[in-house]
Order: C-alpha cells, then structure tokens, then sequence
C-alpha cells in the first residue's frame, strides 16, 4: 500500500478513511466478516437494515442464483433497534471501524422514531435511509417510488439528528436524478444508488417462482452497468455527495464508480463470495493510484472524459 | 472458518454421476468435523457466481475428501477439475453432528447423495458405537457404499436392496432394533427429513438431521437460508446455526 | 420434434405456427442469419427498427461486453422506409416467414406515416412500434417514459392500419404495466417486453465511456430476471397479449418466459452467440411439452402458480 | 460460413503470451483466405457471453492454425484448451486481402498481434511475388515470426532490431523499393493503420489493411462493427464489409 496516497473521501461532513463500504444486508452487524478481514481498515460498514421492532424475515426460499446475479428476499430480516443498540453496537464500536447504519421502516413515523433514537448513539457516523427495498410488502418500494415521500421522510429525518444523512435510492424508476434531487431539497447529505433490482425466476418443472415471495432483488455483477448509468446520471443532474453500489468485485469496478461520479463505493454481493474482496479491492486501488500518478483517492470522483 | 486453496490429489467417479474429490490440507483435515461443510469457489470467473457448499466427506491423514452428484453447471465444472488444480475453500462452516450422547447404536439414514457426510462420522464412531446404515437411493447406478459401514440398500426401482424408500426399509427394521438405545443421523432431500420428523415423533427417537437450502455466504452474513424453528417463531440459519439440527428443533 | 403437439399462439388476431420469434435488431433483415437457420420454421421474425428515412447509425464503439450480457448503441442505424420496401421485404417474402416490422421515428407524425405505408404491404403480419430504444437523442426513450405520447402514438398508428400493432415497452419505468395499458387503451394488440436496460461503463485507463454515446442498451441474460418481472408485472395486472424478452438463450428461458406469462418470446443477444438458437428452442419446447403432457403450447402461457 | 466444431490438434506458446492453436477441419482448411476470420466461443457457458473473433492465421494440409495473443478472459480460457478438445466456429467470415494485381513485391506490415493473418499470406503468394515483411514489436519476447519470411524486426524498446516503430522501419526502407511495384499488406492496432494510411496518400501506395473491432455477431446481424466509409457518408461494417479494406476506403 501506498503511504503517501491519501486515500480520504468525504460523504456530507463525514471523512471515511477510504472509499471502500461494505453495503448494507451484506455483511450482517460485521461479526461473522470480521473474522475475515480488519474492519477498522475500511472505509466504513453499513449495517443490515434496522427497523423499529424486530423482523422475522420472509419464509424460504430467500435466494437464488442467476447469470452473474442473485436475487434475494430476505424481508429485511433483523433484530429490532433495541437490541441493535445493546447487542451489535458494543461489537462494532470495538472494532474501530466507521459505522453507518442503514434504517428500513414502513411509514414515516417509524424512519423519524429510529432515527431520532440512533441520534444518541455516538458510535454511528452515519444514517443511511432505506427506501427502496424491493421485498417487503409495507413501505419499501412503495416509498422509494414516491418522490414526495423521498422529500418528507429525508426532511422528518433531518429533524431529528445531525448525523449524515444518506438516502439510499432505488433503480426501479424512471429518473433516478429527481429522487437524488429530492433528497437533497430534502436535507440529505448523500444519497446511495443502487439498491437491487426487481426481478423474479420460475422453475419450469413446477411453475412456481423460485423466490418464495414471488419476486426478489436482483444483485451482483449483472446489474453493474445499469448502476453506473444511475450513478452518471446523478453526477451529472444533482449537486449531492453519491455513494456508488451495484456489482462491484475488484478494484476495477469501484474505481469505474468513482469515475462515473461516486464519493465512495459499496460492496454487497462480492462478500458473499469474497469475504476478503474489500482489502484486496483496496490495494488494487492503491496501485492503480501510484500508476496514474494520482494523489488523492478522491480527485477521481466524477473524472469521466465524455 | 478460513478461506483456503489446498491442492486437489485425486478426483474419482464412484457411480454413474458421483465423485469423490481429494484435496491435501493437514490444517483443514485436523479441524473438519462430521457434517461440518465448506463453501467452494468452482473457478475463478464470475461463473458460476456464488461459491457450492458440499459436506465434509471423509478425512484420511492430510487429506479431506468431498463427495458429490452432478445436478448442474456448478458440479459439472467441480467433476472436471485435475489432480495438481487448487480448490477455494471456505471452511469448515456450520455445526456438525453431536456424537456424544447415552446411546448403544448409531443409526445412520442416507437418502441419495446424503451419504456424503457419513463416511467420516463412521470413521469417528467405529469402535465406540454399533452402527447400522440405512442407504437410498433412485437405482442401482446411484448407490454409493464408499466408507460405508453395515448398511441395507433401498432402492426406489428395486434394482437393488430393498424395493422402496430408505425409510420404509429403516422402519421395517424397527421393531429389531432396541429404540431406546439408538441415536438416529440423517441426511437428504427436505422430503425425506420431513417424513423421518414425523417418525421421530411417533417412535420418540432421539435424532440429528442435516438440512440443505440454497445458500449465498455460508456463514451468517447473508440470511438467505433461514429454517423455520419448530414452534415457528423465529427463523434459524441453515449455515450457522446448522446444517445439523437436533429433528425436534425445525420446521422443513 | 412432436408432430401431435399444437404450436401455435396467438398475438392479436396473428396466429403464429410457435411462440419463437428473432427480436429487432438481432437478425437484421433476416438475410445473414438464414444462412444459419430456415426462417420458415420459427414463429417470426422482427426486423431491425425502421424509420422513415435511413439512419447512419451512432459512431463506433457500438457495443461492449458486460458480465452475461453486452451494452450496445447503434442508434438505430437501418436504411430507411423506401429501401427496406424495395430490396428487404422481397427477401423476406421468399423465404415464407412471418415478418414483424418494427418501427422507429423521432415523431408522432413519423410513427404515423411509416405505419400507413407499412399497411398497404401485404408481406408484413404485424407492426411492433418500438417507443423504447435507449439509444437515440431524438425519441426513443422519451417516448417510451411517458405514458401519455405511448398512449398517442399507439392511437395515431392504430388509425392508419388494421394489422396486429405490438408495442414494444421500456423497461427503465417505475411500473411497466401502466405503459401496457396505456398501451392496451390506444388499440395496441400487445405489447412486447422488454427493450434494453440503460447502461454504461468505462475506461478506467482513459476514464472515457466504452460506449461512444455514453450509455448504451444492456441485454443478454443479465437482464433476465429483470425482464421476467416486468413480464409478469403485466400479466397480473393488464388484459393484453404479452412477447417476452430478455436474455433468452435456451428453450428453459423461453418456457420461464411462457410461464410468467408471455404469449410468445423473442430472442435477441444470443442469436450473435449462437445463430442456430432459434431451432434449437423449438425443440428443447416440444421435448418439454411430451414430458409434461402438454397438448398446446399456448397452455403454458400465464401457467405459474403463486 | 458455417458453425463447425473442429478438434484441436495441438497448442503451442510460441512467445511471452503469444499462442498458436491448430484444429482439423478438412472443409474449413479448404475455404479459407488470408485476411478472413472465424469468431470462436470460447466455452459453452455464458461467461464470456460473446464470441472472440481470430484471424486464420496459417492452413497446412487439414488443418488451420489460429495466432492470438492474451488479451482478457477470453484469449486466457483460449491458452488453457487442451488437445483433443473441440472448438466451436462460426466461419469463415468477412473479406480476405485481395491478392491478385499488377504488382512485384508483397510488403507486408505488421504490428504486434497484427502478424497473425501473414503466414497464410506469405504461404499463398510465395512463389508468385517477391515478399518483403517487416514486423513491429513492443519488445524482443512479443516478436513472433511464424511462418514469416524475408522479415525485418522492429522493436519499440529496442531490444530487438530496428529500434523505433514498424513504419518508421518501412519508411526508412522505402528508398530502396520501387513504390510503383509493390502491394502493401497491413495489420496492427488502429493507431498504426491510422498512421500508415497517411503515408499510403503521401507516397501513393496500393494497400490493403485488416481492422479491427469490438464485435458480437461476426457475420452482419448485429451492426455493431461499424467503421466510417471515407467520405463518412456512410458507415461500412467491419466483420462483413472487411475485415481488411483498401487503405483509402475508410476513415479510421
Ligand atoms: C450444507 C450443505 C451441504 C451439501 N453437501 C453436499 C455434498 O456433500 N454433496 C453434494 O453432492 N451436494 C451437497 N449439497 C448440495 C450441493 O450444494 C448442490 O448440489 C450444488 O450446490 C449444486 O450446484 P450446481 O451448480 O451443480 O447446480 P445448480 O442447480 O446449477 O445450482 C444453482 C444454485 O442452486 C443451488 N442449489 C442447487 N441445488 C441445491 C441443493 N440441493 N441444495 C442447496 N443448494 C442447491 C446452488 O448452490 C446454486 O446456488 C449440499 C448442500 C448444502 C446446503
Ligand atoms: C477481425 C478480427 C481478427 C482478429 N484476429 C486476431 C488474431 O488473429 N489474434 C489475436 O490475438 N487477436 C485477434 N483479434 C483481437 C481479438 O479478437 C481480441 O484480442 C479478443 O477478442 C480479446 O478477447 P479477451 O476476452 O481475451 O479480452 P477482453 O478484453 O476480456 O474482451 C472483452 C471484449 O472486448 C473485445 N475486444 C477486446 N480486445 C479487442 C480487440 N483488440 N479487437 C476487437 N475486439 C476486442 C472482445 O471481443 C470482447 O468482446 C482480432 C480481432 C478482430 C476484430
Ligand atoms: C442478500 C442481500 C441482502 C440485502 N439487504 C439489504 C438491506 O437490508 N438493506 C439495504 O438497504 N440493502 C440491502 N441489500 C442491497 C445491497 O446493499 C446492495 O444495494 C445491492 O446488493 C447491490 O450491490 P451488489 O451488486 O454489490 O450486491 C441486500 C442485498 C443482498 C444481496
Ligand atoms: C445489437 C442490438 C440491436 C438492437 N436493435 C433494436 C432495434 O433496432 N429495435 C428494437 O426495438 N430493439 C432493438 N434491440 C433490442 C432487442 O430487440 C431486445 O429487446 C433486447 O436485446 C433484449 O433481448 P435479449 O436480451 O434477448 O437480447 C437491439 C438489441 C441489440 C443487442
Ligand atoms: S448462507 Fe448466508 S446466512 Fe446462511
Ligand atoms: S459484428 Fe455484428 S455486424 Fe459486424
């Protein structure tokens, strides 16, 4: 690794030691990936999304695997915010690592309530506002197609804390740019683009779909062209700090994001495959740096030539 | 649980579409247990793009062994590795079976490639338990006996051993069989498992399962394997909190 | 192949001796690709998108592989009403396959008069108006994201023509189905879903865009599940005959397609890969059919079960 | 054009990453001109999706020979093919140099890879014209001269031959030929051909160049190959129009 690079980016006022994010659903509360890799190396962890009470998920099957994707229908399963706070904080915090937490609701009282309750928590960097999670019935998708609602709940939320506040969008729209404008007018400092895409499988032997509720979220790196087409669009309609997701699995790919307009990137399915993927991704952007005789990591946020 | 590249030293087809893969990892043979399993990455290319998991097999000095059927384009790949190609294993993942325990018999079910974990859970047991195996499978082509102790064959066609399901001939052989002193482990498709629950109850056996479902990580960050716990309030993770399960303990 | 089974379905009035079918712009004017397969046997063929006069196409780099699929920009590049008139539909005659013309314009007016043009050729089963090409500055996909002008457009052509009028749907929307019935509303027969997912990726070399034009069309199986989704999303929700489309490479991917509702399907990106795909189909569907005793096809079409 | 699924007779590293594939195809061999190309899938997964095209490179008796160099995933997976296995072809496609004209010596100009369609050049006008060849390389381990004659090296580096670029080697050269003889034959990255269609104005040359460019179908279908006719009033398609041209008909 290179020691003279400065490998420091900014999303909102919040300094992440580099780019590389372990997105959110991907790397549970950071337990289990942690006997892989050094979180207190990386740039920040999302957690899986919290809601207000615990959820228990979708019933199997949650995922399947498709050309150079997955889809999946987790359902957002997780322990609630209370035990959140007092189990999964305290294991996070040790690991000196930057923590973002990423919030899923269903109405806008409850994205306000978790918010307003996570304020307090110093340990977390970062709210990063789920709305557009493709497999729950409640909320999700319904919010994330709603740019009115992206406003209010980014606004409700801003209310309430003085965290950095990143919106994570959903692709499943026509113009992603006036979500991420939303956001902004909003009060956010950021916003995270993409989360999956909806997507579903039949098996032809027995006509059901794979996915047990029917349709999933498509991840991976199928889905990375598409991610980065968002991830320009933004850069080029929207003045908001952006975080890049979608397909990544080397260094490459992150630094394509960077590229197309991002300030950092997420890693989410490649952790499924390559719990090491996020220090590799590291080093291989370390080296791309020397070569091109960049400085700084991030002067290469939006440096396409078009 | 480490990330690992051991070296495969043999692969052997055992019967019509089942292999025997042997890679040498003196770490990884010294700390696998029965039933434990390992996530593979079948190639370095993004396809097929989630790792395989495969039950540990057998472990003979520094060797592990895995035993698979082709189903598709991940064990087609596996089954043309070569001597000398390196595997990317993480692992040993999960719990594996619970050997102790006030029993004078080990009873063991296997349906179809469910043989796979027994090998070395045989290997662990002989000399310390009677065991007695119950092996299935579809046809005569499809029996894998490899480290196989005193077994009975059922065969769904009838083309060898008993004419029906490996239930069927386990339970036929119930009433000469001491059922207070036995411990049941079985392996194989959800079906199977599910019926052999229901056997459980009736004949109150005492009994271990290892469970399959799709898998992405293969331990804990994913959620995409959860199982049902028996009273249906929560989900348990095939991959961490199994694949072994006690059969009272789940929902199939 | 099975003598016994009935491979005909219906798209509109249009019966079709089976449900596969060469999607525009992956068989050109059907010459090149004849040499591979006798046209004849397939259920039809899509031309490359016609517009009212030629088009040079968009400059090179056009397309880009990406993980299972590619991204391409053409543009569009056909030549034009008058000569595929004069030097295609001769071609296309001979070789007694049913042609599916699919049109292109940069207006209303254009769609209009293509399609009126269009009418008096007998040769021509079928018009699909493709309101979604991702690839033009004009039209495209500003036709394609609103609702409104694909209910016009379908209304202005449906006025000069009585042939069987397919639209051909974009899938970069928040919800495909109201386009469907927008679509169903103007007169439209069916609609054919989906066109390519906007794209892109770059050159982190030269930070530039693989893709002359920026972004391009992401197809191939990639986008498989995104398509069978949106495919589905229709049929639960519009009365209308429905072609699927989208990363189809053999016939399993066909029959997903028919199962999740999908009248007909149409196969693009792997007619490059393998130009012999489209006989190759028919038969993995009729071995399938004897397997799981189906008499007609067409039966398969809505089959799943929830 | 046809798609054919030849064996592969034999693999050879000829250089640093350069390899030279053969296969039998009695048909195939018969058919194919200089300059004309197959496009080869490389396996029968989807990864890669699209097929690769590859110049023929050489014929000798049965058989063909395909020279290409490691470039990504594709030309990787191509190196690792075994003999025995079998090759999936669409071809030949697209339009060989013309051969036939008036004149006394073949130049021949190649850039890197770019020698790759000259050995079954060279082998079909030895004995009819005077052949002159005059290879480019980035440095000594990527200079291949199979089936090459009458060469002369230039290496980028230096480290072998002529110390600067193959034009700049040409051009130096130019004084002892006679110009209004020879027919120029060229392949090499666009920048080069770019290059040398500058001098084919300037020096008046007869010359014929291969191009190349990203491409899915091969044979027409797809318009993904397009290349600006010279006037730019049009676009011509690389896989069908070319591969190779005459130097004046295109702008690069
Ligand atoms: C804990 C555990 C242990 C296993 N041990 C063995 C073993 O020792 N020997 C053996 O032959 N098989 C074993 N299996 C099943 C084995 O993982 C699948 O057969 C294999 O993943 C199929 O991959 P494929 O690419 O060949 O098939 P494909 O059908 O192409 O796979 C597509 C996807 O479905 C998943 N999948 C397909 N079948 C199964 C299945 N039966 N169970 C779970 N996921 C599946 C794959 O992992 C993959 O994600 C085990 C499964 C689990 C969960
Ligand atoms: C008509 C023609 C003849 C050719 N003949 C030869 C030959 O004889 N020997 C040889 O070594 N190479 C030849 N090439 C180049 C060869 O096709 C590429 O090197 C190869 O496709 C790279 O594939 P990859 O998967 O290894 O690289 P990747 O970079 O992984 O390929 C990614 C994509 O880019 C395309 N691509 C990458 N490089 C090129 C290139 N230089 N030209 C065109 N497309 C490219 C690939 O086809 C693929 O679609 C020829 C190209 C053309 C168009
Ligand atoms: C199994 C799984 C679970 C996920 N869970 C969440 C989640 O709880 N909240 C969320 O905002 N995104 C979730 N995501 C989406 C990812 O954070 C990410 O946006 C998406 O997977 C695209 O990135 P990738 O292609 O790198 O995986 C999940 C993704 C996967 C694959
Ligand atoms: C190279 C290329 C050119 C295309 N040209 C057209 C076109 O002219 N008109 C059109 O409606 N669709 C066009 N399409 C879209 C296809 O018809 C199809 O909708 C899309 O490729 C998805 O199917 P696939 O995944 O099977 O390729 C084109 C697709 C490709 C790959
Ligand atoms: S497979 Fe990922 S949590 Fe079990
Ligand atoms: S590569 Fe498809 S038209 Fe040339």
């Amino acid at each position: 690794m290179n020691r003279d690079l400065d490998f420091t980016v900014k999303i909102g006022n919040l300094t992440l030691k580099n780019p590389v994010i372990l997105a959110s659903g991907t790397a549970g509360y950071g337990f289990e990936i942690s006997k892989f890799i050094d979180l207190s190396e990386i740039g920040a962890i999302v957690t899986k999304s919290i809601s207000l009470k615990p959820r228990k998920g979708n019933p199997p099957q949650r995922i399947v695997e498709t050309p150079s994707g997955m889809l999946n229908s987790i359902g957002l399963a997780n322990i609630g915010l209370d035990l959140f706070i007092s189990e999964k904080i305290p294991f996070l915090k040790s690991t000196g690592t930057t923590i973002i937490c990423n919030i899923a609701a269903s109405s806008v009282e409850e994205y306000k309530e978790v918010a307003k309750e996570l304020d307090s928590e110093e340990a977390i960097a970062a709210l990063e506002i789920n709305v557009s999670c493709p497999n729950v019935k409640d909320g999700g998708l319904i919010f994330g197609n709603d740019i009115n609602l992206v406003r209010k709940i980014t606004e409700e939320v801003r209310c309430v804390t003085k965290k950095t506040i990143i919106i994570k969008l959903s692709p499943n729209v026509s113009k992603i740019s006036d979500f991420a404008l939303a956001a902004k007018e909003g009060g956010a400092d950021a916003v995270s683009a993409i989360n999956t895409l909806v997507g579903t499988t039949f098996d032809i032997w027995t006509r059901k779909p794979k996915i047990n509720m029917v349709t999933g979220g498509l991840s991976g790196p199928a889905i990375r062209p598409v991610a980065l087409a968002k991830v320009l669009e933004i850069r080029r309609n929207v003045e908001i700090d952006i975080i890049g997701i979608g397909g990544i699995t080397e260094w490459k790919d992150g630094i394509e994001f960077m590229i197309a307009g991002a300030n950092a990137f997420q890693i989410g399915t490649i952790n499924f495959v390559n719990p090491k993927a996020a220090p590799e991704i590291l080093t291989g952007l370390s080296d791309y740096c020397n070569k091109m005789k960049i400085k700084k990591v991030r002067e290469l946020t939006g440096s396409y030539i078009l | 649980m480490i990330v690992s590249n051991p070296t495969i030293n043999s692969l052997k087809k055992l019967k019509d579409s089942i292999y025997l893969l042997e890679c040498v990892s003196p770490e990884l043979a010294e700390i696998s247990q029965p039933g434990q399993f390992f996530n593979i990455k079948i190639n370095e290319t993004l396809f097929p793009l989630l790792r395989r998991p495969f039950s540990i097999c057998d472990i003979q000095g520094d060797s592990i062994f895995f035993m698979f059927e082709i189903h598709g384009e991940g064990t087609r790949q596996l089954a043309a590795k070569e001597k000398g190609e390196t595997l990317d294993l993480i692992g040993p993942l999960g719990n594996g079976f619970e050997l102790e325990g006030d029993y004078k018999t080990a009873v063991i079910i296997a349906g179809g490639i469910g043989t796979a974990p027994f090998p070395l859970l045989t290997k662990r047991l002989k000399g310390k338990k009677e065991i007695l195996t119950f092996i299935g499978a579809r046809d005569g082509n499809s029996v894998s006996t490899y480290g196989l102790e005193n077994y009975s064959i059922s065969t769904d066609d009838g083309s060898v051993g008993f004419h029906g399901t490996v239930l069927q001939n386990f339970v036929n052989s119930l009433p000469d069989i001491d059922k207070s002193r036995i411990k049941v482990f079985a392996c194989g498709p959800n079906a199977m498992l599910r019926e052999l629950q229901k056997m459980v109850n009736h004949y109150d056996l005492d009994c271990q399962i290892s469970t399959e479902c799709a898998m992405a990580c293969g331990f804990g960050i994913c959620q995409g394997c959860p199982v049902e716990s028996h009273n249906g309030d929560k989900y348990l993770l095939v991959c961490s909190d199994g694949p072994v399960f006690n059969a009272r303990e789940i929902k199939l």
